[in-house]
């Protein structure tokens, strides 16, 4: 298509715009007063805005179909890049440095951003604990908010009642995530697809619901405040000192989790998940157990998002049912999905836009959210496979080099 | 460094579920920001104002808070939501920062724990007071209590239903919690009029009021329905119409004649369109009063400007109001309310 | 124990269970073609509404008869939210169709926050009284207590979309085309379907159910707001699956199953759990059944 | 009556169609045969418009297919029966021939059409109301080539017809083939691995290597070629 | 007899009314190369689902004798304890891992020989590394053996058919199987890659000493391949003989050869 087409097909889709958005933009009634106010000027804002849009939008597409994808590795960057990683020690350095900035990040900026990041860290793990679920195993799972409340309860109360120290309700809180999920995995280990998918959203919702009326125990909606921060050996922070290290546990649960997740992924068991995924009939036939592995799925994942949660009860210091709703769920899936599915430095990307996009969008105020839903929507479309798709390993066969 | 603008936070939510609660108090602080620079400011300087969203999620909102004390806002008004609000306190008490909450009622938040609290808004318990007084005054016999499962109107629900036992002549029949957003609640409604009750009071919010209300009489299950101050707001009426003829709610004494507020809703239509939504009035005296606690410390230091709000008394769009030592509204009294010819007026 | 009140909840429960059957039906429907979960249909029932009103409230201002007012009304709101459906699908879904399901729900769910976001920022974040378009039947006079005209028309259209859907997939052309295109996309037009305008005419006739459920219930409810979908929207999921994906006749079920034991539920039990028992009901039954109510079995042969 | 031109097709970044040219002449039988993976079906696909070829051009009674959609292409009288059967599996045998004729409107004719398919495979009869998805292989590949027919198309894409079947059944549908070219006129491209059976009823025959046509001939003496025997007739 | 490996007596398997299996009983013996043939729809593939535990047959009894000479009952059991049991299958229509390297798809096969734990996963002690390399290796020999070494690390789904027949194949192999079970191998085959194949099959018979159990309707492959040819049509168990008393079998040629062959 040339410029000029596309140009004139944005103005069709321009005046289209206008027609779709018409009354819910330009009328605004006032049902008190029986009034109504013509806002005339929308249909500019309306016109315009979609007019770039769609042009924007069309080019693209056009660049797609036309098999220009964007590839790192083939632009000039990229080979420079490659070359350069790939010359001996030169990767080491360039992850140490790495390591040591993200370790100076609470120190170099501020709260606010140490804030955010600590968010960002902490749904990287929520999204990792998914991904292998959903990534791995292929087992749709809308409930995953509800393993990531009980670690945070878990914290909570145990701590409220007994005054349960964090660095004990750490491992704590995944063990009684964990079991949870062994709880919820047995009645789903026949569903497959969205049947799954409904039931584990029902027992994020069943979760939610009762939390929110077991006062005696979980305080209800009211939630329970006053969490304590972590201690360093019986010495606690002040606000500015602590938060930096709710960061920096954070960020050494990330890497564990990383480490754990990779050595899991490259493992036999890793394997299994993901033949489950492709072809489950296959699979079983491979002299894989099904059950076994799905259970055993759930109950890593739940684990992980239990020690997430443990760290989100604790960086709040207040946790209310509110934390953990449908919404949550969906959130963390969008960060697998929209990083790429199955793929551990996806997930980082992921949760890194989706907790910091809308901080950032800021900006934007109240058409914050209405981006937000937009930008989601365009990254599906631009990059269905998630930003980094997912390879699978390559496997050196020791000793007969000569084949490859 | 004197002529700096004053900085304002309004955190609260902004999208969501619960934007309608907190949108209004972002128009009201835009409002009287704007009325103040008018007038040339507060001390000389001009207020600027930051409204940041947290969807009344706790987790944003200790994001919001840190963002907030990070740009050395000298005030809050906010957050929305109790929860949110216990969420960040902790973050402005350490940083120094007052902040007057327009909605946030939980009980647990004036215990002492942070002297930077204010709230233009009366905690829960003590309304409860003025509820469980009407139920005994139009002499009760049985009443079902029914409430959002919310923190607000759960323990509204809890404190009236206890107050009314302890009284001993009225018998509560049912307790039981609804759901918000539900499409229908005849269901609910079957079980209060199977139940016998006399009344229903309810802790909650509007749109779940008016949809009880307007259900349970077009069902003709006419029994009368007492509520709480999320429901003494012109919105339920605009929604309920008809149905809200006869429902009582309590709720800070009547505005209707308070020339501040009359003129703060003005202000509103004119700028925005429509009528004002809920704690619209409490986020205009919350507002009202930081200003002029600072005007009055001549100065924007926390502990001057914490000592004005606790030692003077305030003109607000809720009246002549002050603050408490712990932070809870003095002069926003309790009374009862019943909807009349389309308005809520006193019952005496 | 009392007879009459376990009819009242009986009612309750259909009243209910009708609702959500208006919005299955056509989440059943998008499902069915393109096995996507549109979490933004909701929205459309959404739109539905605040279009309805928005023109009730012209013409009603205009005074003119509510009746017309009414029919005008649903169908501006029907053509306005199948507009909007067709054009979701065109933007957000249709470029997705060879990628995994998974991308497209993300996109779905993204549809659905910006559109709930536009109508709050273009409308308002607070709740609008929705009048009362639906005259009071005559005929009902007598049972006015339990059963309100909505009531009964929301019954009738549930009944009437139960009806005309099965009889459209079941023995229409356009029905054909519109399994085949479900079952393989490119085999359908390898036989010469063009399944662009079977999706879009799905996505109409669905968004066209979510628009008349928005107008009628939101008579019923008296009220809206920009957030009513979502809610809705899950439920109207959730009772779709229960029923069976797919399923048409399972989504009805599924739709009044849930209505039923919330209402029961709430009567015999507790309001507080209401949900919980929803959700209860639906795991026992994958449990058993684990295609839903009336599902198909997803056995495969290999 | 079909032409192409120096086609080129993509799956991403592999390029599986080098620059393929051919031509169907009106009421010819024509096999193209190769190797696994020579691109066969993805020519067959092309012609269909479900893989688009990035260049060349495809014509077809004088008419452009490039950039038509698939449905606009059967209409003008293209069938596959494709790789893979495509059955749809929740659908009985009766509705997917239903569906064969989904662009025809002679009702009578299609029910008659039908009874003759189930004629034509007794078994497709007796399972008339079985799902597709539950059918056994062989009866699958019988249905996916009775359903093209029932299109009554122009030309006829066959994507290894005989895949599956039992010998009974395999010589059957050679016989089918000639049948349906000679009284109803239908052009046959026939893609085959049988490529014994399938040169023996074509008319000319086509030799497909790694995206690249290598050979074009008629079909006897293509069954003569030493190379083509030693490649694909395991003689 | 106990060099049957496999003995399976009146199986019965019913859709409905439909008796997809009818009775069937079978016999697969060491060391040999058993057929089974038949129409299309005579309950081949069935007969497979219900002896692999896709499907669990309506009655009739499945009898598998262990290395060791026990005999172990498999009817009912999931399809991964009957491959454990030493059955291994490949599918008519073909199901890989398609998002999974074609040497994955093997590994995925070592799985029953191999006993790796997530603990051992993450802590990836020296046993684990050795396990982990072992099943590279045994399934990049697998591989060559199959001569699919050349696309080790492509994607399943981007290989010709043929070469997925063969993928599928060797993936069956990774399990150690005592018994092969392939359901029409040949499919989608020319002549000439059908006669490879055959070649294929009987080295792999030999090295691995397995027993196989195949369905085809190639006859070229049955005729060069096999020592026991068994017929079905409609369920029913039609002939049984050496593949030359089968394909001379009139019964035989009725019902699915033809007169022509
Ligand atoms: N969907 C796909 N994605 C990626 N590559 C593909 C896809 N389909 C086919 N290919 C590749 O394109 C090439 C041509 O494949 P095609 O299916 O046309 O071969 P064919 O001649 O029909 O082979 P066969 O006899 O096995 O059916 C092969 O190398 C194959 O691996
Ligand atoms: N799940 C099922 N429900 C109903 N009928 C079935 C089912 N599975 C198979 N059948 C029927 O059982 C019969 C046997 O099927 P099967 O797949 O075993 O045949 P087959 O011998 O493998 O044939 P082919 O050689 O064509 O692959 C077929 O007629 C088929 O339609
Ligand atoms: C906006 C409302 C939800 C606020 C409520 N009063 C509370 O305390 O949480
Ligand atoms: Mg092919
Ligand atoms: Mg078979």
């Amino acid at each position: 298509m040339s410029n000029i087409e596309i140009l004139k097909k944005s103005a069709i889709n321009a005046l289209l715009g206008v027609l779709l958005t018409f009354p819910i933009t330009v009328i605004k009634v006032n049902t008190i007063d029986r009034e109504i106010t013509w806002r005339w000027y929308m249909i500019l804002l309306v016109g315009s805005v979609v007019f770039l849009i769609s042009f924007l939008w069309i080019k693209q597409l056009e660049r797609q179909k036309a098999g220009v994808t964007f590839k790192f590795k083939e632009s000039k960057i990229g080979q420079r890049y490659h070359t350069t990683i790939s010359k001996p020690g030169v990767l080491k350095s360039v992850l140490i440095t790495a390591l040591v900035l993200i370790t100076a990040i609470p120190f170099i900026t501020s709260p606010y951003t140490t804030g955010i990041i600590t968010s960002a860290l902490i749904y990287i793990i929520l999204g990792l604990g998914l991904n292998i679920v959903v990534g791995l195993g292929g087992l749709l799972n809308l409930g995953y908010a509800a393993y990531f409340g009980v670690g945070a309860y878990t914290y909570a109360i145990l701590n409220m009642n007994f005054g349960v120290d964090f660095w004990v309700a750490l491992p704590l809180g995944g063990i009684a995530s964990a079991l949870f999920g062994f709880i919820v995995g047995l009645p789903v280990l026949r569903l497959k697809g969205d049947y799954l998918a409904i039931v584990t959203l029902g027992f994020g919702e069943m979760t939610r619901i009762v939390t929110e009326n077991f006062d005696s125990l979980t305080n209800g909606s009211s939630g329970i405040a006053k969490i304590p921060k972590p201690s360093f050996f019986g010495h606690t922070f002040g606000s500015f000192g602590s938060t930096r290290y709710i960061y920096l546990i954070a960020l050494a649960v990330v890497i564990l989790v990383i480490f754990i997740v990779w050595r899991m992924e490259n493992s036999r068991v890793g394997r299994s998940w993901v033949a489950m995924r492709e072809d489950d009939i296959a699979c079983e036939s491979m002299g894989i157990d099904l059950h076994k592995s799905k259970l055993t799925l759930f109950i890593i994942s739940a684990a992980i998002a239990g020690i997430a949660g443990v760290l989100f009860a604790a960086k709040n210091t207040f946790i209310n049912p509110q934390s953990f709703t449908v919404w949550e769920s969906i959130m963390i899936l969008c960060i697998v999905v929209l990083g790429g599915k199955g793929s551990v430095r996806g997930v980082i990307l992921g949760a890194l836009i989706i907790i910091l996009l809308p901080e950032y969008l800021r900006a934007f105020q109240q058409y914050r959210m209405l981006i937000f839903g937009f930008l989601l929507v365009v990254m599906m479309v631009f990059r269905p496979g998630g930003i980094i798709q997912n390879v699978r390993k390559v496997y050196k066969i020791e000793g007969d080099l000569t084949n490859e | 460094a004197t002529n700096a603008p004053i900085k304002i936070g309004v955190p609260g939510a902004q999208s969501g579920d619960l934007a309608s609660y907190g949108i209004p108090t972002v128009r009201a602080v835009e409002i009287y920001t704007e009325m103040w620079n008018a007038k040339g400011g507060v001390l000389g300087r001009k207020i600027e104002f930051f409204a940041e969203d947290e969807s009344c999620k706790p987790e944003l909102a200790t994001n919001v808070a840190a963002k907030l004390v990070g740009m050395k806002v000298d005030g809050i008004i906010g957050h929305i939501c109790s929860g949110t609000t216990k969420a960040a306190m902790s973050i402005y008490r350490d940083a120094n920062i007052v902040a007057i909450t327009p909605s946030a009622t939980s009980n647990d938040l004036t215990d002492g724990e942070y002297p930077n609290f204010f709230r233009a808004i009366a905690k829960d318990s003590f309304q409860a007071v003025t509820a469980a007084n009407l139920v005994k005054d139009l002499g009760l016999k049985k009443i079902a209590v029914l409430h959002d499962k919310g923190d607000y109107g759960k323990s509204f629900a809890t404190a009236v239903k206890e107050l009314v036992e302890a009284e001993g002549v009225t018998e509560v029949v049912l307790f039981d919690g609804i759901t918000v957003g539900a499409v229908d609640y005849s269901a609910i409604i079957n079980k209060v009029s199977g139940s016998n009750a006399d009344a229903v009071v309810y802790g909650g919010y509007h749109p779940e009021a008016s949809k009880l209300v307007t259900q349970m009489k077009k069902s003709n299950n006419d029994i009368p329905f007492i509520s709480d101050d999320g429901v003494k707001d012109n919105t339920f009426i605009q929604v309920a119409r008809e149905y809200a003829e006869g429902v009582y709610a309590t709720g800070p004494e009547d505005t209707s004649s308070n020339k501040m507020a009359q003129e703060a809703i003005k202000l509103h239509e004119e700028k925005y369109g429509e009528k004002p939504g809920a704690f619209f009035l409490n986020a205009c005296a919350a507002i009202e009063s930081l200003l002029k606690a600072i005007e009055i410390a001549g100065t924007t230091d926390y502990e001057a400007v914490r000592k004005a709000l606790q030692t003077n008394r305030f003109d607000t769009t809720l009246g002549n109001i002050g603050f408490s030592e712990t932070g809870d509204p003095i002069g926003v009294e309790f009374k009862p309310f019943q909807v009349k010819d389309g308005v809520y007026v006193e019952v005496k | 124990m009392d007879v009459g009140y376990f009819f009242k909840l009986l009612l309750s429960g259909l009243t209910r269970g009708s609702i959500y059957a208006l919005i299955a039906l056509g989440y059943t429907m998008v499902y069915g073609i393109i096995k996507l979960i549109n979490f933004a249909h909701g929205e459309l029932y959404m739109l539905g509404a605040f279009t309805g009103l928005i023109i009730a409230s012209l013409m009603s201002y205009a005074g003119i008869n509510p009746v017309l007012s009414l029919v005008v009304a649903t169908i501006v709101a029907i053509i306005y939210s199948s507009a909007y459906g067709v054009t979701i699908e065109k933007i957000a879904y249709k470029p997705l169709r060879k990628s995994q399901r998974l991308s497209a729900l993300i996109s779905a769910i993204g549809v659905s926050m910006f559109l709930q976001n536009f109508v709050l920022l273009f409308q308002t974040s607070d709740f609008l009284s929705f009048p009362n378009l639906i005259p009071d039947f005559k005929f009902l006079k007598p049972v006015e207590n339990y059963l309100s005209s909505a009531q009964v028309l929301i019954y009738i259209c549930t009944a009437l979309f139960l009806l005309g859907f099965t009889l459209l997939v079941k023995f229409t052309k356009t029905g054909k085309a519109m399994r085949a295109t479900s079952q393989d996309t490119k085999m359908a037009q390898l036989l010469g379907i063009n399944i662009n305008r079977v999706i879009s005419f799905t996505f109409l006739i669905g968004s066209a159910a979510a628009a008349i459920g928005g107008v009628l219930i939101s008579s019923q409810m008296g009220q809206i707001n920009f957030y009513i979908g979502f809610i809705v929207g899950i439920k109207a999921f959730v009772a779709a699956v229960l029923g069976g994906i797919g399923s048409l006749a399972g989504a009805v079920l599924g739709s009044i199953v849930l209505g039923l034991v919330e209402s029961f539920g709430t009567g015999y039990i507790s309001s507080n759990y209401e949900d919980l028992f929803a959700f209860v009901v639906l795991i026992v039954i994958l449990t058993f059944k684990p295609d839903g109510l009336l599902g198909k079995s997803q056995k495969q042969k290999v | 009556m079909l032409k192409i031109d120096n086609i080129h097709t993509y799956y991403g970044h592999i390029h599986a169609l080098k620059g393929i040219s051919l031509e169907v002449q009106q009421g010819e039988i024509i096999s193209l045969i190769g190797a696994n993976g020579a691109g066969k079906s993805t020519t067959l696909l092309s012609i269909s418009g479900l893989e688009q070829p990035r260049s060349g051009t495809i014509t077809f009674d004088g008419k452009e297919l490039n950039g038509m959609t698939p449905d606009k292409i059967v209409s003008l009288g293209i069938t596959q029966a494709p790789e893979g059967r495509r059955i749809f599996p929740g659908l009985t045998v009766l509705e997917n021939l239903e569906l064969g004729a989904f662009l025809r409107n002679d009702k009578k004719q299609i029910k008659k059409d039908i009874e003759f398919m189930y004629t034509m495979f007794p078994i497709l009869g007796e399972r008339r109301n079985q799902l597709g998805g539950t059918l056994s292989g062989g009866e699958q590949q019988m249905l996916t080539i009775s359903r093209a027919l029932m299109m009554e198309p122009k030309l006829l894409l066959l994507d290894e017809p005989s895949l599956g079947l039992a010998p009974i059944i395999v010589a059957q549908i050679f016989e089918e083939i000639k049948r349906v070219n000679r009284d109803y006129n239908i052009t046959v491209f026939l893609v085959e691995q049988n490529a014994n059976q399938a040169l023996k009823i074509s008319d000319r025959g086509y030799v497909l290597q790694n995206g690249v046509i290598t050979m074009t001939d008629t079909g006897e003496n293509l069954l003569k070629n030493d190379e083509v025997r030693k490649a694909y007739l395991g003689a | 007899m106990s060099n049957k490996v496999l003995e399976i007596k009146n199986l019965l398997m019913q859709f409905g009314g439909l008796k997809a299996v009818n009775n069937v009983s079978l016999d697969v013996n060491k060391s040999e190369i058993t057929a089974l043939i038949g129409p299309n729809g005579a309950g081949k593939t069935t007969f497979f689902n219900c002896v692999t535990g896709v499907y669990e047959p309506t009655s009739g009894d499945i009898n598998i004798t262990q290395p060791n000479g026990k005999i172990v009952r498999a009817n009912g059991l999931k399809p991964n304890k009957i491959t454990e049991l030493g059955l291994a299958r490949t599918f008519q229509n073909i199901r890989l891992f398609q998002d999974m390297t074609v040497l994955e798809n093997v590994m995925i096969g070592r799985h029953t020989v191999t006993k790796a734990n997530i603990f051992n996963a993450i802590i990836n002690g020296k046993k684990t590394r050795e396990e982990e390399q072992r099943i590279i290796h045994d399934s990049y020999e697998i591989l060559k053996k199959l001569e699919l070494d050349q696309f080790a690390n492509e994607f399943a789904c981007n290989l010709p058919y043929g070469a997925q027949r063969l993928l599928e194949i060797a993936r069956a192999l990774a399990t150690d199987p005592q018994v092969l079970l392939l359901d029409e191998p040949a499919a989608g085959m020319n002549p000439q890659e059908t006669i490879s194949l055959i070649t294929t099959i009987e080295k792999l018979k030999s090295e691995h000493d397995l027993s196989i159990l195949l369905i085809e309707h190639d006859m070229h492959l049955v005729m060069n391949l096999s020592d026991m040819c068994y017929v079905m049509d409609y369920g029913k168990l039609i002939a049984k003989g050496t593949p030359e008393e089968t394909v001379n079998n009139p019964v035989v040629i009725k019902a699915y050869l033809g007169e022509e062959f």
